[in-house]
């Protein structure tokens, strides 16, 4: 092989500490480099340049580039050797910079340190091989899942494109908590004036294929060609039949069941649907408190039905969906508020929670509009906003802002003093974060328009005193004791994964948090990728998030999977696992461990063998390092690769 | 001369490409100092390192050697940092078994974002190494003493 | 009986040795662990001269690895900075071809081997038409005459021993360059070859008479009767290849072999070697390591295509070439001395004997069948 | 071992031997003292059987190359775990081995009773046995005429007096009363233990140096099934250079190890077939140890258990992982 | 007292020198080989371990000036050809001009070829003894060092050793009707016998080519064809296996096509190399057309090491093949043990 190598100065970053034409000079005695250089700015038009001439001159066939982290530029450098005629993958590069110069100032050690990083990267490189990615079949249809703001936008954005797209929702209803909001920050708009149409294109767009009250039961497959099995679940109601005239949830006479919907504020009945405006508009029953269920008599409703959709018996029904990518659109649950003690953990009735107090705001939720104490019905006068409850408090597990609680929260001060002119609004806040466009111009307006009085403090205690709550807390501007007698208290809880996050993660195979959002391919620029291809992610599922940032996301995943999908042959990551069959003993232990399922057992000539799906494997590794023989080996990560770095460092 | 000697000891890292690596960045872009002695060898996950890696390395005369992986339940492949930790136990103990000190080796998990835990991780392994004695090393057959040589 | 006998007092026995280290190398059997190897004479220790040497003296003559040479790339000076901080180019040139250098190993010095048995003596001789053959081997040549072998004569045999069935003797004048046998009083040492004079001229030993020589003789007479009468082996160059389609016989004789190869590195006679490239950085080695025809990988082909992918078919090989093909190629030699380590080391406990004795008994009966 | 043991173990073969290709026992071999693998496949064959203390050999290390064919086999406890481990891999088909039990007292171990023998200063060797004979307790050897008797307690192989697998784990068909399970305390390792850190790293510098590299070892293992490809001789991946160098032959030592990892079922063969008596085993008992505390996990106990280095559990109760400041 | 050993030899090896015995049995008796002048004035034996000569100058050798034959000749790429997708070829010169110069092989001789730190291989020296400015080595690649050397660019350096093993009995062909079947890479020691005979066109008589390859991509020394296509001096006939676009020669497998062209087996000798399973069939097709066994030639290929007679794997019986072969007649395998 003929190896040239680059040591990039980077300005000073990398040349201040580290003397890069030392190390450019020893790397000529390295075995196979025939050229070696040393240049301002590598990344840059005129160091890729040099690395372009140099390939021609020297008819180079491999490069290392002695720079910054591989996680910045290999991409960089992979293409430019490939402008050259050089396989894309006959690049390595030595970081010296995040590794070297920018962690030690003695100069002596860091060249000596880099010089060694550089023969390392050199003799890894020799073992390199040209790879070339393979194409497969893709299926041209996306699954949803979710049908929140996020999910709905994305399913929209790819119909409209011509894709076809199967929308899962867990909920009898899409629309997510968007659904339940009454107004939208920074314009005060109608959430579901805003929300609606799009939720009846859902419905009616001839691309879209919506399950609702339905769950993703398993995921098989890999990108292009993922098998989808849903689980419908069991709703009484043939909705196939069921016209949502709402006749059954007139005469329903269980009428104490909890409105899920509404956030527990206000009863539904035990046959209900959602919301007037819901998506698809079908009844569903709760079994918890149809008293056909809990008593064995009634079936009023399928008396009255006049399509004769109920159907107590119904079964769960699972259906299967191919789809060659998968957006999770999952979006978050609010914080379980009730671990506050000190918030009376759920023990006073008028301490309710944002999403609550949102219902109560809307003209359509139970109070109609009405802001009333649960205790009481009576309208509040003071009412007190409590933020960052469940966000950034390290002592309940939960260190993360959730970013949009200042904003709701100044939403809903605006909000109370519109539906009553005397009340006055109390806010207690750790910092304001508003920094999106209008933002900080809206909190500025629920102050100083609408007279909230924002006190920069934690509440300490909440407690009862007659039919007042005395919230007590500190301001620490003013370093003074706070207490407020309020009428109503609201917790802008926190957003916490949705339930359950944890487990779809398992199914797709993606990584979440340890909070359980679950985790993009890299944080700045692969947002919306997830590490198993194909799995894309939307909206809040992925880390707290507003209606715009999630829409936003919603539309750039569908970017990606259209962009995926455009062809109908997608192709592979080559740096994925190989088997040597000449090796390989068919002991199956690769197959056991690989977390993808990308390893399956073949016969070849009457033996087993192991083989590898290429568009299933993601290239981990962690079969190369069970196989006990070696006769699976990594790409570009191979046993002989790691050896000779290793044996590279301890020489001498 | 791979080692400044005198100064630091042979101390190879493996680590895995999307967090710990990540971190190491980060503590980098932070510009967190750190000894100069580890080499680090990029891996794509905790779970590609091959316990025997790391004993060939102490073997051939590394003074130490890091592992460190994503967080358990953070591994970019779901999966890989669980069933390496078992390993790397398991390697762990077999370590005294030939006279090799356990505490040349360690593992753990460094996220991409903790650049501060990643420098406190090389500098206290790094003293951890320089407590000890050089690594002992075999007297090696004269056939391959050739190939210790620096080239 | 020569007239040069030399007489050794045991007590005189490490003096004599140590006195020979000081210009050459003196290897002896030693006690290591559950072994007995040899090792360098150690004056604080007593050589292991009743106990069979667990492994066979072969790998004086022929290490279990040595380099055949060392390669060395020297690479041409570099010109000048091409490519220029800023990117731009500047002249350049193309580096010249690198030269490689070979450099053979140095070879140890004088050596002499004290207290090897008769059979490994034996092992010896059988190399030497191989590595002194149509092409002469430079490396074991030099050690070859470069080292003294004492033999000593065998007082005990052992179930395993059969050195008599395959031309050798507990006595073995035939293959080392001086016989020592162990008398009540010290050792008798008779020089066989012109080798024996480098180390006989100590004035530590005295010179033997014919009362030495008919101790040692009747101790001879007592090793050989307790080795047993040795079966008849005529015929067994062409029983083995009789025998070679015979996939019967070989599967039932090879069903226990768990083909390692401690057979073949413990055997003084088998010498086959691999040669493998080792290399680090610009520098490598080519070296020479023992082989052993038991291991699959002896004759896979990168093609995949394996002539002895079968154990049953290593074991024929081996047998064969041992009891047939070496007899053709030289001169009715047997390539076996009898030392019986691959049976007593037999994790399995396979016993060529058997094999043999079962070949010559299944090719008869095969031929009386054909008439 | 008891006649009549031995009589219905015949018995036991000829019955099953008509449903297979052969059954896998032990018959006589070089010498008094050592017994050798026998593969019998007709009642002839069968009178050639003989088990007991003599019957040393891991049979289970030959199963792999019968795959796809029927075949039985006699087995010792140990050998049991080790036919249990092959079927939990799924490298034996249950379905395809007969697997015939019988209560094990113990083997003898040939360099014990050869040091034993010894004879003045000199330590002949177990190759001049001319009879041995195990009653009861005791064993009695001739030599050159002469008979001496050891307690067999003292010239068992180390392994059977930690057994706590006497009697096969899994069988078809068991002979006999079961025999007694002893207790493993890792003694052994607490006394090698004993040594500095230094002091173990000389011990298998020297200990190495005489090793030959015939894998007698690994070719004796029953659970080493890569068999013909084994990375000790490959290049890729090349882990091991074909020089004689003491690192490199205690790197294949731990090898060995780290593959049997979870899955070693302690039979002891590995260190039983090597020619020049290195105690390759320790490593095993090292890993087992550890797979014990780590994994509570024993190889070749149970035909469904998946190796602890196969699976894992989120949070490991058992790993005390080093805590940063 | 049974000893079979048939001559009790005196330690230090002093036996009475023995000649090389004769390989072949059917006349084609190679000749002695000369004193090879390129050998002795290898610049690397001057630093070798020379062999001692006193004790053992009485062995028969073919290396009469005892130089230490693992020793490769430092050797550099001349041309690297792109045959198939699998096969490359390469022109190496050997460094030192002298030894080049005087390089002495005779057609069908193999040489070790290794790239230092990958290893060696044996390859076919196909180019002709009579065409002297490169040696010519065409290489597969199926293994670690083949896909190494498939690496080598103009002006690498490699190791070679040569020349090892026999040679096709061309002397013994002299005058009589010559059939060369190549199948696949096996074209390649075709080759340096069809070159040496074409030089020496008038020593024999009718010389025919049937070479045959799975595909026309498959079919190495492409560029060459042309020419031995309009040759007067032979008859080349091609085939691949299957139909292919394009390709204006026969199709089927290589003994079809033998027995379609029936050569007379009268005074002829047929050579055939390529991959054991066509070798099998050809030899049949061969019998069929009544060639006797001992018209039949072919080359067997190996695992080699030493390439010398001294590692012991690729014996074949008593037979090593890179010292007695690799050139064997059929009716000399016949003898042989069924051990291919």
């Amino acid at each position: 092989m003929r190896i040239g190598v680059f040591v990039c100065h980077c300005g000073s970053n990398i040349a201040a500490t580290v003397d890069s034409a030392a190390v450019a000079a020893a790397a000529r005695d390295f075995d196979e480099v025939v050229f070696s250089t040393d240049t301002m700015y590598t990344c840059s038009e005129p160091g890729q340049t040099g690395i372009i001439e140099a390939i021609k001159t020297h008819a180079l066939d491999g490069v290392v580039v002695a720079a910054c982290s591989p996680r910045m530029h290999e991409p960089t450098f992979r293409r430019a050797v490939e402008r050259a005629g050089v396989n894309r993958y006959m690049v390595e590069m030595a970081n010296i910079r995040e590794h070297v110069s920018w962690i030690g100032k003695d100069k002596e050690a860091n060249t000596n340190k880099a010089t060694e990083l550089v023969r390392m990267a050199v003799e890894k490189l020799r073992l390199n091989r040209p790879l070339f990615p393979k194409t497969f079949k893709a299926t041209r249809r996306v699954l949803v899942i979710g049908g929140g703001v996020a999910g709905i936008q994305t399913a929209l954005d790819c119909a409209e494109a011509g894709l076809e797209v199967v929308m899962v929702e867990r909920e009898s209803t899409i629309g997510g908590k968007m659904a339940k909001l009454d107004k939208t920050f920074p314009t005060v708009d109608c959430s579901s004036c805003i929300l609606g149409p799009k939720m009846v294109d859902v419905a009616q767009h001839p691309n879209i294929t919506l399950y609702a009250s339905a769950e993703v039961e398993a995921v098989s497959g890999f990108v292009g060609n993922f098998e989808v099995t849903i689980r419908k679940k069991v709703t009484c109601v043939d909705w196939e039949k069921c016209t949502g005239c709402g006749l059954c949830t007139e005469k329903c006479p269980s009428k104490k069941a909890y409105n899920r919907f509404d956030e527990g504020v206000g009863p539904t009945t035990a046959i209900n649907i959602p919301f007037p405006q819901a998506i698809p508009k079908k009844a569903v029953i709760d079994k918890e408190f149809c008293r056909y269920f809990t008593t064995g008599k009634c079936g009023v409703c399928a008396k009255i039905c006049p399509t004769g959709a109920i159907n107590y018996e119904q079964q769960e029904e699972l259906a299967q969906e191919k789809v060659g990518a998968i957006v999770a659109a999952t979006g978050y649950d609010l914080f379980d508020w009730r671990a506050y003690g000190e918030y009376g953990a759920g023990r006073y009735p008028d301490v309710i929670s944002s999403l609550q107090y949102e219902r109560m705001l809307s003209a359509s939720g139970p109070t109609g509009g009405h802001i009333k104490r649960p205790s009481d019905g009576k309208e509040p006068k003071t009412v007190v906003f409590i933020q960052c409850v469940g966000s950034r408090d390290a002592s309940i597990g939960r260190p993360y802002c959730s970013g949009f609680c200042c904003m709701y929260t100044a939403k809903q001060a605006i909000l109370t003093k519109d539906h009553i002119p005397d009340s006055q609004s109390y806010v207690f806040y750790m910092d304001i974060r508003a920094p999106g466009k209008a933002y900080d111009e809206f909190t500025r307006r629920a102050m100083e328009e609408y007279g909230a009085q924002y006190v920069r403090g934690r509440v300490a205690l909440i407690y009862p005193k007659g039919d007042k709550l005395v919230v007590r807390g500190t301001d620490t501007l003013m370093s003074s004791q706070v207490e407020v007698e309020a009428d109503l208290v609201v917790l802008a809880a926190g957003a916490e994964a949705a339930r359950n996050a944890s487990g779809l993660a398992e199914k797709l195979h993606i990584s979440y948090d340890t909070y359980g959002f679950f985790v993009e391919g890299h944080p700045k620029l692969r947002p919306v990728e997830t590490n198993t291809a194909g799995v894309f992610l939307a909206g809040a599922c992925q880390g707290p998030k507003d209606i715009p940032s999630s829409v936003a996301q919603g539309s750039a995943a569908a970017a990606k999977v259209l962009g995926l999908l455009s062809k109908d042959v997608l192709e592979s990551d080559p740096q994925i696992a190989q088997v040597t069959l000449q090796r390989c003993i068919g002991c199956g232990k690769c197959i056991r461990v690989c977390p993808f399922q990308a390893i399956r057992e073949t016969d070849f000539r009457g033996q087993r063998k192991a083989e590898v799906i290429e568009a299933v494997c993601q290239g981990c590794g962690l079969c190369n390092a069970t196989c006990p023989q070696g006769a699976i080996q990594l790409s570009h990560f191979t046993d002989n690769q790691v050896l000779a770095e290793v044996e590279a460092l301890c020489r001498c | 001369m791979s080692v400044l000697e005198g100064k630091e000891r042979r101390i190879i890292g493996f680590l895995c490409n999307w967090c710990s690596y990540g971190g190491a960045d980060t503590a980098g872009v932070g510009r967190f100092s750190q000894p100069t002695d580890l080499r680090i060898i990029r891996v794509p996950c905790s779970g590609r390192i091959n316990p025997l890696f790391i004993i060939k390395a102490l073997l051939s005369g590394a003074d130490g050697v890091l592992v460190s992986g994503c967080h358990p339940r953070d591994c970019h492949y779901a999966e890989g940092n669980f069933y390496a930790r078992r390993r790397l136990e398991m390697c762990k103990q077999l370590l005294p078994a030939v006279g090799i000190d356990p505490l040349r080796f360690e593992y753990t998990w460094v996220s991409a974002s903790e650049g501060q835990r990643w420098q406190q991780v090389v500098t206290d392994f790094t003293a951890q190494i320089h407590q000890l004695p050089p690594a002992l090393r075999f007297s090696e057959s004269p056939d391959l003493e050739l190939l210790r040589q620096c080239g | 009986m020569n007239a040069a006998l030399k007489f050794l007092p045991h007590e005189h026995l490490k003096a004599w040795l140590e006195e020979l280290a000081g210009t050459m190398r003196v290897l002896a059997p030693q006690k290591e662990g559950a072994a007995v190897v040899y090792r360098a004479f150690d004056p604080s220790r007593e050589p292991e001269l009743i106990r069979k040497p667990t492994e066979s003296a072969k790998h004086i003559l022929f290490p279990r690895s040595e380099a055949l040479f060392a390669f060395h790339k020297k690479k041409a000076p570099f010109a000048p900075d091409s490519l220029n901080p800023d990117g731009s180019q500047a002249e350049k040139e193309e580096p010249a071809t690198p030269a490689m250098e070979l450099t053979p190993p140095e070879q140890p010095g004088p050596t002499v081997v004290f207290g090897m048995t008769g059979c490994d003596a034996g092992g010896v001789t059988t190399f030497d038409p191989v590595y002194g053959g149509r092409y002469q081997d430079p490396y074991y040549l030099q050690r070859r005459e470069a080292t003294v072998l004492i033999a000593r004569a065998c007082n005990e045999a052992l179930s395993t021993c059969f050195c008599t069935w395959v031309g050798g003797d507990p006595a073995n004048r035939r293959d080392a360059d001086i016989l020592a046998t162990r008398l009540e009083n010290g050792w008798l040492l008779e020089p066989l070859t012109e080798r024996a004079e480098r180390v006989l001229g100590s004035t530590l030993l005295g010179d033997a008479g014919e009362a030495e020589a008919r101790e040692a003789e009747a101790l001879h007479a007592k090793a050989r009767a307790a080795i047993g009468e040795a079966p008849d082996l005529t015929g067994i160059e062409d029983a083995l290849p009789a025998l070679f389609d015979d996939k019967d016989f070989w599967w039932s004789e090879s069903a226990a072999c768990l083909a390692c190869g401690a057979c073949t590195y413990l055997c003084p006679t088998c010498h086959c070697f691999t040669i493998t490239d080792e290399k680090a950085g610009l520098s490598g080695v080519r070296l020479r390591a023992w082989d052993t025809c038991m291991a699959a990988l002896y004759t896979l082909e990168a093609s995949g295509h394996n002539p002895r992918g079968q154990k049953a078919a290593r074991l024929r090989n081996r047998v064969g070439h041992k009891f047939a093909y070496f007899l053709k190629n030289h001169q009715g030699r047997i390539s076996c001395c009898g030392c019986g380590r691959c049976i007593k080391s037999c994790p399995s406990s396979v016993d060529i004997r058997r094999i043999v004795l079962n070949a010559l008994k299944r090719a008869k009966g095969k031929e009386a069948a054909n008439g | 071992m008891a006649d009549d043991i031995h009589g219905a173990l015949r018995e036991a073969i000829r019955t099953i031997l008509p449903d297979v290709e052969c059954v896998l026992g032990w018959g006589s071999g070089p010498d008094p003292l050592r017994s050798a693998p026998l593969f019998m496949k007709s009642p002839e064959d069968v009178e050639r059987f003989r088990a007991g203390e003599l019957a040393v050999n891991n049979l289970a290390v030959f199963l792999p190359e019968y795959a796809g064919r029927k075949v039985g086999i006699v087995v010792k406890g140990c050998d049991s775990r080790s036919v249990v481990q092959l079927i939990s891999e799924t490298l034996v088909k249950r379905e395809e081995v007969v697997i015939i039990g019988y209560p094990c007292r113990g083997v003898v171990d040939v360099a014990k009773i050869a040091a034993a023998i010894g004879l003045g200063n000199e330590d002949l060797e177990a190759g001049l046995v001319e009879r041995a004979e195990v009653n009861g307790d005791t064993v009695s050897v001739t030599v050159r005429g002469e008979t001496k008797t050891f307690p067999f307690k003292d010239v068992m192989a180390a392994k059977c007096s930690i057994c706590r697998y006497p009697n096969a784990v899994l069988h078809d068909v068991f002979i006999g009363e079961k025999a007694e399970a002893r207790e493993d305390s890792y003694a052994d390792l607490e006394k090698y233990e004993a040594m500095s850190l230094e002091e173990r790293f000389r011990f298998w510098e020297k200990e190495m140096e005489r090793c030959i590299r015939c894998y007698a070892c690994r070719n004796a293992c029953p659970l080493c099934v890569c068999r013909d490809h084994c990375v000790a001789s490959s290049r890729e991946p090349h882990w091991l250079s074909q020089a004689d160098s003491t690192r490199d032959k205690l790197f294949f030592q731990l090898i060995h190890a780290t593959h049997l990892a979870g899955r070693c079922t302690g039979c002891g063969e590995c260190a039983r077939a090597c020619p020049v008596g290195i105690p390759v085993g320790l490593f095993k008992r090292f890993i087992n140890r550890a797979a014990g505390q780590l994994f509570g996990f024993q190889g070749g106990l149970d035909p469904e258990a998946v190796s602890p280095l196969q699976r894992f559990l989120v949070d490991e109760p058992t790993i005390k992982e080093k805590e940063w400041k | 007292m049974a000893n079979v050993s048939k001559s009790s030899r005196t330690a230090g090896q002093k036996s009475a020198p023995k000649a090389v015995p004769a390989r072949g049995k059917n006349g084609f008796k190679p000749e002695e080989k000369k004193p090879d002048a390129a050998q002795t004035a290898a610049p690397v034996a001057a630093a070798a371990a020379g062999a001692p000569q006193a004790s053992h100058s009485g062995m028969p050798t073919r290396n009469p000036g005892a130089v230490n034959p693992y020793l490769p000749h430092m050797a550099t790429v001349q041309e690297v050809i792109k045959e198939t997708h699998n096969i490359m070829t390469f022109r190496v010169v050997l460094n030192d001009q002298e030894v080049m110069k005087n390089f002495h092989f005779e057609p069908g001789q193999v040489g070790q070829l290794s790239l230092f730190g990958a290893g060696e291989a044996t390859f076919v020296i196909n180019s002709s003894p009579t065409r002297r400015e490169y040696l010519q080595f065409s290489v597969m690649r199926a293994g670690e060092v083949t896909a190494a050397l498939h690496g080598l660019r103009p002006g690498d350096t490699v190791g070679v050793r040569a020349p090892l093993g026999n040679h096709f009995p061309y002397q013994a062909m002299k005058g009589k009707d010559i059939v060369l079947i190549g199948g696949g890479i096996g074209m390649a020691p075709i080759r340096t016998l069809l070159y040496y005979m074409l030089d020496n066109r008038a020593d024999y008589g009718k010389i025919t080519l049937l070479y045959g390859a799975r595909s026309p991509q498959d079919m190495a020394y492409s560029y060459e064809l042309p020419e031995w296509l309009s040759s007067k001096d032979m008859e080349c006939v091609l085939t691949i296996d299957r139909e292919a676009e394009g390709w204006e020669h026969k199709v089927g497998l290589i003994p079809n096509v033998l027995l379609e062209m029936a050569p007379q087996p009268d005074n002829a000798v047929a050579v055939t190399c390529g991959p054991p399973i066509m070798i099998k069939f050809t030899l049949e097709a061969l019998a069929k057309l009544r060639f006797a066994p001992e018209q039949i030639i072919t080359t067997l290929e190996r695992r080699m090491k030493c390439g010398i007679g001294i590692c012991g794997r690729c014996n074949i019986g008593e037979k090593y093949v890179c010292v007695d072969g690799p050139v064997f007649t059929y009716a000399e395998l016949q003898g042989l043990p069924n051990e291919l």
